[in-house]
This record gives C-alpha cells, structure tokens and sequence, in this order.
C-alpha cells in the first residue's frame, strides 16, 4: 500500500474515530455507569495500531491488545459493535460473553485478546505458521505493550516465529508505563526493539505518535514478512495518555510528561501536516468531524437500545455441539473485504 | 478500634507480620508506590521500603520462582497476583516446584501466593476465576479462602508462619463489602479449621469463600419455615477438616455442598466423596450440590448472575432436601 | 493384521488422520527425525514431510499456543508433550486460550494435546505425574484416557476429528505392553462414552488408564469367591458418561471409584458427587476410593510400588464392600 | 580465586572425578541395570561446572542442570551419595524420593533441578535477591543448556534478575543439541550469549572446552556480581559426547563431529597443558587416576549396600509437620566448609 493522500486521510478517519468512540466511552458512557467492567483506552497511541493494520489485506490477521481500537475498526468492527460489545450487550462482537477489547471474529482476521498478556504471541505466530503452511502470501499483525514483554510467552512466541520465519509483525507500543511501573523496573534496556537481536530479527525503534514512521516501518516489515522473510519486532515509542483504566488516578505520572506527550499528540501531527501541506482543507478537517460525531451517535443510540443476552445462553458455546450456531473456523474462507 | 475492611484486614495481617518478622517482604506487580492494583499494599513502601516491597516486571511465573528462591533462603515472600485469573501464568513454579520442594529434598519453601479472586464485579472470564481446585489437587500446597473480616487476617497471618507454601484466595466481591472491628494484639486462625459459621439442625451446607454469606442469608430466611441450616466455612481447603465436616453431616445427616467455582472436579466432589465414605451409614438423603455451572465467567450482567450460584438456589435445594 | 502395541495404535490413529485430512499436522520437540522421545511420530516426517511434522523448541507453552493458532486458522493441530508432566508449562494457554475460545467468541479450536503420563516406570516426580484434573476442572476442554489398544486408536482419531480441544492421555506403562490385533478400516471410538470392560453384578469399579488392567486382575481374583465386579472404564473424563456409570451403579448397588491419580480433588470425588446425587437411594454401601496418596510421584522402586494403587488394594476393599 | 597451579589440579580432580562417576553410571550401572529410571551425563562438557562452581565461596549457592555433575561434587556431595541416589537408595542426597540429578541440599547451597527445563532460573533470581536484601556479597551460578533458553521462565528469570541486579551467573552449556533437535531449530541466532543484551546485561562467549577459559569468565562475572553489578550470561560452547540420555542411539549426529569433538575433549586438553608446561608429572597424573578410582570403588561398594528407603516414607514430609526431621531452610546458616 502506498503512503499517498487517501492513505492520509483513512488514517486519520480511523484515528479520529478511534479517538472519539473511545472518549464517549471513558468519559460518557462509563462515568454514566453504562459501561459492565473496566474500561482501558489507547488515548495518545492511535497512531500505532491505525498506521500498521491499514495496510492489511484480505486474508491477513490481527492480534490486537487493550490499546489497539484502530485495528479493530479497520478489520470492520463497527461503532455499534463496539458500543454494545462495552455495555455487554446481545449485539456486541462477542454477544455479552466478553469484556471490552476481547473481540475476536476469525471472518474478519480478528483473535481475541486473552487478558494474560503477551499470550496471542504465541497464537500470532501458529497462524502464520499456517499461512506459510499453506503457501499462502498473508501476514498476522500481533500487537502488545512493553509491560507484556516480560512474559514469558511473549519470548516462546518470537523464537518461535523466528525460527519458523513465520509471517508474522510484533507491535510494541512502548507507552513508558505497564499499568503504574515504569520501564527501568520491567527491563534493564532502553528500547523494546533490541529484543529482536536475540531472536535473530530486526528490531526497530520508531516514533510511535507519528502515523507515517509508523506506516513506513510497518510496511517493510509486512512486505519482509510476505517474501518469506521471517518476522519483524518493530516498537513505536508513544505514551499512555490516561490512566492505566477509567479508575486509575494516575498520580504516579508527573503532569510535565502528559504536557509536553500532548504536544506530541498524533493526531494533532497528522491533521497538522496534512493542513499544511495542503491536502486537507479546514473545511474537509471539520466535516471529517462532523461525520464521526454522526456515526457514533447514531452507533451509540442503536446500541444502548440493543437487548442484552438472554440468561440462559450463559450455558450455550462451551463445546461445539452447544453451540447456537455454526463454529466460526476456517477464518479466511469467509472473509470478506472489509474496507 | 474501628471496624475495617476485609482488604483491610488482609493489608493489617501483611503488615503486622511484616514488622514482626524481617524475612516477611512482598513482591508482585504494582505493589510499590502504587499500592497495588486493588490497594492491599498501599503504604507499605514507605513504611519498610524497597526491599521489602518489590515492584516487578510482568512476569508471574518469575515472581512466584523468585519467590520460592527467596524462601529457600528463609525468607518468607509473600507473592501478589494482581487478580487471581493470573496465577495461571504461574502454574508450573507453583506446582512443580513450589509444592515439591520439602518431598522431593526437604527444602522448605515457606512463601504465600495471594491475590484477588471470584466473580460478582463484572470482571469477565478472566478476571473473575475461581482457581482453587488447580492447587488444591496439589499435594504440597496449603489453600486458604476466608469468607469474614476476622478470618481473613487471621488466616493471612497463619499464612504467613505457616512453614509450607500457602495459597491464599481473598475474595475481590467482599474486599470492601464487609466491614468488622477486630479484637486487638496479636492472633492467627489456625489453617486446617472449619468453622462453624450458623449452628443448625437439619442441613449442613458445607462451603467457603464469598458463598459463606449466601449460605447465611439463605439460613435465616428458612428460619422461619423451620428448616435449620448449618452453615460450615471451611476456611482452609488444604488440609480439610474433615472431623469437623463429617460432625456436622453425622448430626444433620444432609448435606449441601456450595461453592463458586464451576461444579466439575470442584471442591464439592472432594467434600461429596469424604462424606459418603466415612459418613455413610449417617445420610438421610442425597447430597446436592450448588456451584457455578461448566462456563467459563460470562461478561454481560444477566449471564454472570444467572452464572453465580444464588441464595435462591439454596432455599430451594434445602427446602427439597428437607422434604426427602 | 498384525497386532500392534498401545503406542503403534495411537501412531496408527494419527497417521491415518494424517493422509485422510491435510489440515492435520505434527507439532512438538523431537517429533521429526527422532520420531519423538517415545516414538510415537517416527516415519511421519518422511512421510508427510516437513511442514507437517514440526520439530519446535523447548517452549511448551508457544507449542499450545501456536496449536492455538493454527486451529483458529481451520487447521488441525496435534502438539504432544514429551512427558505429560511438562504440560503444567502450558497450563495457562491451554486452560485461559483454547478452552474459552468457543465460549467467549464463538472461534473453534479444534487441537489435540497428547503425551505420556502416568507412573510405574521410575520416573520420579516429574516424568510419572497424571495430570488430568488439572483439565477436567477447565469448561471447554474435553479430556480423553485410554486404557486399550482399540480405544488408543480409535480415540485419537475421534479427539483429532473433534471440533473442540481435546487433551489425550497416553499411558506410557502401557506403551509397550499392550499387543492387539485391530479391525481393518476407518473407525472411531467416541467421546464421551465409557465402556463397560467386564460386565458383574456386585460391585462397579469405576477407573480409567492404566488401572482398568488392575481392576480387570482384581475381578478374575474375585470371581473365584463369588464376588462379580463390574470393570467400566470411563475412556473419556469430559464429557462424562454419566448414563453408564449411573446405570452400573445402579445395578450393583455398591461402588469403587479407583485411578492412578493423587486423592485430593481426583476424579473419584466427581464420581462420588454425581453418584449421591443422582442414585443416592440405589447405594448399599459407602461409596470407596482407591487412589494414589497425596503425595508426588517417588522415585525409588519401594516407595513407587508404595505409592501406586494395586490389585491387592482393590482385592482387599471390595472384600469389605461386598461384606457390608 | 586465583588461577593458580593448585587450582588447576583440583580442578583436574573434579572433571576427572566427574567423568569417572558418570562413565560408571551409564556404562557399568545402568547397564547391569542398578540405575533407577534415566541416566543423562555430561561427558565432554566437564570443564563448564568445574570452571565456574570451584570459585564459589561459602555462602554461595548453584542451581545445577542435568550435566553439571562437577558442581555437586565441588558443593559437597559425595561420590557415594551419589551412586545412592542414582540406585534410588535412602542414602542418596534425597532419600529416593528423587531421581538422578535432581539432588538438592540448602545446607551445601544447591538447589535440586527440577525437571521443567529453566524452572530454576527465576528461582536463582530469587535466591540472588536474597543476597541483596541481606547485604551478603554472595552469588548463585544458574546452570542451563542452550534447549531451555526457549522456555518462558528462562527470560522471565534473566529479566527479573537484570532489572533487580541481582547477584548471579547464568552458564549456559551450548552443546548443540536440545535432545535431538539441532540448534537452528531452536533459535534463529548463532550465539546465546547474544541473548544477554535482551536484558541489558553482559553476555560472552566462551569456549566451553577450555577449563580455563570457563573459570576466567566466570570470575569476571562473579566478581561484577558481587560488587553489586548484577547479573551476566556466559555461554561456553561444548558437545554432548553421548545421547541425550544413556538409552539413545544418538543417530541423529554424525560420527565426524564426535570425532572432531573428542580432539577437543576438555580433560584431555587440561591434562596435556598441564604435562607440558611440567605443572604435574606422568607420575602424578597416574597416581591421581588411581585415587579417584579407589574412591569411586569404595564409594561404590557401600552404595551398593545402602538400604532402599522403606515404603511407608512415601507418605512422609509433603508437609513441615509430616517431616521426619527439621526442615533444612535458612541455607546458609548451616552451611559448612566442604573442600
Ligand atoms: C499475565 C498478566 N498479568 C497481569 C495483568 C494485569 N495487567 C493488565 S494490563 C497491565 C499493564 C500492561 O502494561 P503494558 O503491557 O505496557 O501495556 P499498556 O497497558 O501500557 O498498554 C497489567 C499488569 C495481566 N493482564 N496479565
Ligand atoms: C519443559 C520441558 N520440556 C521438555 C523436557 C524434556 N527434555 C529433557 S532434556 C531436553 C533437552 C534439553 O536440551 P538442553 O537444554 O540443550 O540441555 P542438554 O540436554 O543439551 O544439556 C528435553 C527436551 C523437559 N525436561 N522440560
Ligand atoms: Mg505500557
Ligand atoms: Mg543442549
């Protein structure tokens, strides 16, 4: 995919929206008590997941974490999907079995996050492993926070992945803090991506709020990936925006450092130099608003009047045979463009 | 003295042993300046300070070995997981080398794993669980799971003397829920007793952890209908009480047998086949069980209820056994 | 036909399903070339080639969860554990990741996790462990333990046909002591159902793996004296056959629950529950559990053949039972 | 320690010792079938645990593998425990209730293996920890093979110990092979030693062959760990010059690399340099070989008669108040003098 205007302007769409759904839901939703659990957003990181799973095509795969909304939205979860998936809701992606960021649909490429973290790493490179089986061309982004790294799935996953060469990219967006600990109590290195070398893969650093870095080293990374070049760690540096959850205080992090992150805010940068350059104008800039302010309402309004599960599907799924309706397998076969 | 909480409680238990005892530290994710993820830790880095309070990387399976390393050492760690959900993550050390260590070499491994368990807050499949049967199918380990204010630091304290590796579930619905004034000084409850929570005459219902409080509710609305429960908390599931369990069912000769956690190899299998092999000749009646069903925790509010067991559900199982 | 051992049965089954289905492959350490440690893939690579017989790391945990994958992918995976013992490094891929999939998002996994267990052989703590439990008590996961040559092949065939994951327990004291002559063709043995492997009127032994041959030895001792054990050999833990063990039960009016397994949260206790529950007015007689003690599994020959259940126990408690 | 003539000759002591035990224990033992359960040597990798576990002072503590038979015997362990312990006798280091290598004994400051490949390597952080803590400038040695460098608790241990400084030495014995499984399938790099810099923390290679080589690096690292610097990773490159175990074939490694390998071999090497630079004399490196079999013999002859442990200790010591004696906690206060 090239990094040209539309490609732009679907970025930061898809930064925006994410932007706005999850504000509704931390700031709205939540505070109003209409959200069932805890809430986790990715304020200040949508760069990320947004300018890596826009390149993504058909049959590809993604292993979002807690702070990726960008890629599910790319792989087609809509806004009314989201919003009923939060307040537990029939309709939601995982019909009220699930909390918040656990969607998955394999007819969409999407695997749900597993809350033990770090542990789709593993899972990302068996699918790869089966795209290379299979000779087919496709790629598994799997992304995860520097907190994650220190799982020790996550290090079974990238050896394996790499000695396998398996087609897969590993994410990492360092945000600075897993929960209220800083990086020099999780790692005794400065940057994520020095990990690749002891699994004999490029790891490389890039500017996590700059949609376009993002882009780039993501980009190499996929088309490596696609060649049969084995996988890729790429860390985007960016920072947590927000508490840890809706209900952390996050009085641990100096106000100085949200200050001078918020000057770096991606999407910001991005609506920046695309109106400077030229190729947006204000006027597009505020319709673009407008127009996801209109989704999510109207999203929003379908969804808080969606049904919630019937009690007793809490006995449905378990095995196969239980199951209300056919097993969603076979993950590619089914899929359909998305975009 | 105030009442406190049972987080509280829990956090008083920590810290008294701490300042009676210098090998005691805590380590886990988030216990420092944070205070861990539910507070349990608060204040506890300032008053015995880094050493004694280790914040740590992700890495469950690590804390729990660097633990054990620790207590090899005479140490007497004490190993936070955020939510209990996690310990998963930590199966192996826990059970392999942990629970081993005093058979296989007699080493002592004198360490406590705790963290937040159970359902009732809307955490999901995964931070909702009820791991308990994992490591009381473990021989090696102790478990503990208290229901009240007063056992819980009593049994986090005896947790802590305790020369064996002590698994201890606290329960996430009752950390601010319940609230006791405690007696003053120095106290444990000892692990390994079952306490008898409501005296009755005609049903034992043997259970532990927050269904303890159902169980009591439960009893007193049969009151009036004249069917007399006896509520027995366990307390400790490793190493059972078995006289105790077994006195209560030779004297009501009914038993129901109650947890949260899902019903297949859960605790009430364990409790069904202790009674009906020592206990036989004394049942006047079959032995039911009230647990979660074979689910994953649901996420969505009427599933996870229709999930957990319900004081409904007790008054309905009684009044059946009590007519048989 | 020639007859075949225990371990060419499941060899057998896998290869079978291998040239039926091309989405079926090998994972694991020493699987390829090697044929795995205990043979059980030798001649796969060379047949089915690289791709589909895949040598990993020493990584349980990424083998269950690029199994994981691969079944998410519509692929049918087949990662073995060198021991059954070190599937505890995989505990939480297998018990949070593949056995909620279905559950919580609709995505099947259908994965087979196999790999020898069981004790007898000198192995120590950690090469003799029988870890079924630890499966039995996760919803979503269907746990599978032969005890013959025909339910070996017919039951892995059937747990790499199933829709869901299963976790299949060889038992590598019968590896190579087993020898049976199979029927020719494609057949399956099924989940789910237990198998009545002497038919008697006195008491029920309820059992599985390798212990069906010591309950089989127990009833031919005891038929000399009039004593007539039913041997059901349950095959499958999840999902359990309750018709057939409650229908034995009823018949015989007395039974003993027996396995391999430590006695603590073991499957006897689930047999127990569901016996007082469902056929609590057939019972005669206190329900017996022969098990393992709890303990780990020693290493030296006299504590081994210690810790073991043998026919002698099963002799000696059926003597009492059909006494009561 | 220095490197001195003294030493080197206690060091040919104890890798001739080892190799005499171990010949034993696969060739004569197991083969007249004495051996309870499996048997796993180190035969060839010799120079690694002696290099590095003869510098250990007092308090120290090791976390040995299942090739580091040099270790024990250096902690203490004697060769009559030994052979107890491999017949499952109640003499052996763990009274039969455990198997092999996995001896274990907090006085002597070993921690017993456990047989999940990397287990130890946590609780070695753990135990290094303690060190800290107590002010003690003490260190473990942390014993692995290049296979169990892909388990999760391999880098969930060396991270924690790198982030904490924790005074300990992981050695790994890179002899080529997991089992059968060939380094390239294991991992995508050429040396382990690069792994180190995954944690921010010194990792070198050495020739695992050269007893010298192995002591000079470890003290290196021993000597950073105790003045506080934390943790390093030393890979001694070496070849398994058996099976995996004494029941394999081994077919699966060409002849030539053995024959190439035994050139190499480390006692040989050590023994030569020693004759050459007239350190020893022909004289004394016979009458050194004929001490070491009287002591095997003599150890031999009353292990052969050690009594089996009695049944009914099956049940005893899973719990403190089941145990026959005190428990052995609070390592170091016992521990004794054992050279
Ligand atoms: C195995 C495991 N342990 C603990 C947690 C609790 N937890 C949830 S998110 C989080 C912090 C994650 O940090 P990081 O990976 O950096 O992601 P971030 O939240 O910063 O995006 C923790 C500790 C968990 N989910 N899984
Ligand atoms: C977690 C785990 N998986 C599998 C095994 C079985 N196993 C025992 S030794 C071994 C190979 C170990 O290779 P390496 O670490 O290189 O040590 P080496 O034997 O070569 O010294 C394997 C796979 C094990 N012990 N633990
Ligand atoms: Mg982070
Ligand atoms: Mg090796």
């Amino acid at each position: 995919m090239e990094l040209n205007q539309q490609t732009l302007l679907d970025m930061l769409y898809y930064m925006k929206l994410t932007r706005e759904i999850e504000t509704r839901i931390e700031r709205k939703l939540y505070r109003q008590g209409k959200i069932v659990g805890g809430v986790y957003v990715g304020r200040g990181q949508e760069a990320i997941a947004v300018g890596s799973a826009i390149q993504l095509e058909k049959d590809d795969c993604i292993c979002p974490s807690h702070r990726d909304m960008g890629a599910f939205l790319i792989r087609g979860i809509t806004p009314r999907e989201v919003f009923a998936q939060y307040m537990g809701r029939k309709t939601g992606v995982t019909k009220g079995k699930e909390a918040n960021m656990h969607m998955g649909d394999m007819r969409r490429g999407i695997v749900a996050f597993v809350s033990m973290l770090a542990d789709t790493v593993p899972v990302a490179a068996g699918i790869a492993m089966t795209f290379k089986m299979r000779k087919q061309a496709n790629v598994v982004l799997c992304y995860f926070g520097d907190g994650a790294t220190s799982r020790g799935d996550w290090h079974e996953g990238l050896n394996l992945a790499s000695v396998q060469k398996a087609p897969v990219v590993y994410i990492c967006n360092n945000n600075c803090y897993a929960y209220s600990t800083p990086l020099e109590k999780q790692m005794a290195v400065k940057d994520v991506a020095v990990r690749g070398a002891a699994y004999g893969m490029p790891g490389v650093t890039v500017d996590g709020n700059d949609v376009a870095e993002v882009f780039r080293a993501t980009r190499e990374a996929i088309s490596m990936a696609r060649r049969g070049g084995g996988p890729t760690l790429i860390e985007c540096k960016t920072f947590r925006m927000t508490g840890h959850s809706a209900h952390d205080d996050v009085k641990y992090v100096e106000k100085e450092l949200f200050e001078e992150w918020e000057k770096k805010d991606p999407i910001l940068r991005l609506e920046t130099s695309l109106l400077e350059s030229k190729t947006v104008s204000q006027e597009a800039v505020k319709k673009l608003a407008a127009r996801i302010t209109r989704e999510i309402d109207e999203a929003l309004a379908i969804a808080e009047n969606d049904p919630f599960p019937d009690p007793a599907e809490t006995l449905d799924g378990v095995y196969a045979d239980q199951s209300a309706e056919a097993p969603l397998a076979f993950a590619n076969t089914f899929f359909s463009q998305v975009r | 003295m105030a009442a406190v909480t049972y987080l509280e409680a829990i956090r008083q238990g920590i810290w008294e042993e701490m300042e009676r005892d210098p090998t005691v530290f805590v380590l886990g994710e988030d216990v420092g300046r944070y205070g861990g993820a539910f507070k349990v830790t608060e204040g506890m880095i300032e008053r015995f300070g880094e050493d004694r309070v280790v914040d740590t990387p992700i890495s469950e399976s690590a804390i729990v070995g660097a633990a054990i390393g620790a207590a090899l050492m005479g140490m007497r760690p004490i190993a936070e997981m955020q939510f209990a959900d996690f310990i998963s993550c930590a199966f192996d050390q826990i059970t392999n080398f942990a629970a081993k260590c005093r058979y296989r070499w007699n080493a002592g491994v004198p360490l406590v794993i705790r963290g937040p368990s159970g359902g009732g807050v809307h955490g999901g499949p995964y931070h909702s669980q009820n791991p308990e049967m994992y490591y009381v199918h473990t021989p090696g380990l102790k478990v503990v799971a208290p229901s009240t204010v007063y056992d819980a630091k009593g049994l986090i304290k005896a947790a802590i003397r305790d020369e064996d590796p002590v698994v201890y579930f606290e329960h996430k619905f009752l950390y601010r829920r319940l609230k006791e004034t405690l007696p003053e000084g120095d106290w444990t409850v000892p692990i390994g007793k079952a306490d008898v929570k409501r005296a009755g005459s005609d049903i034992s219902v043997i259970t532990y952890g927050a269904m303890v409080h159902l169980a009591l509710e439960a009893a007193a609305a049969l009151a009036n209908e004249g069917i007399d429960l006896e509520v027995v908390d366990l307390r400790t599931l490793v190493p059972l009480d078995k006289e105790r369990i077994l006195d209560s069912v030779k004297k009501t000769s009914k038993a129901i047998l109650l947890h949260e956690d899902v019903r297949t190899g859960g605790m009430a299998g364990e409790l069904a086949a202790l009674i009906v092999e020592e206990a036989f000749e004394y049942l006047d009646g079959p032995i039911m069980r009230i647990t979660a069903p074979d689910t994953p925790v649901p996420y969505s509010p009427p599933l996870e209820e229709f999930f957990l067991p319900k004081t409904s559900d007790i008054i309905r199982v009684a009044r059946r056994l009590a007519a048989y």
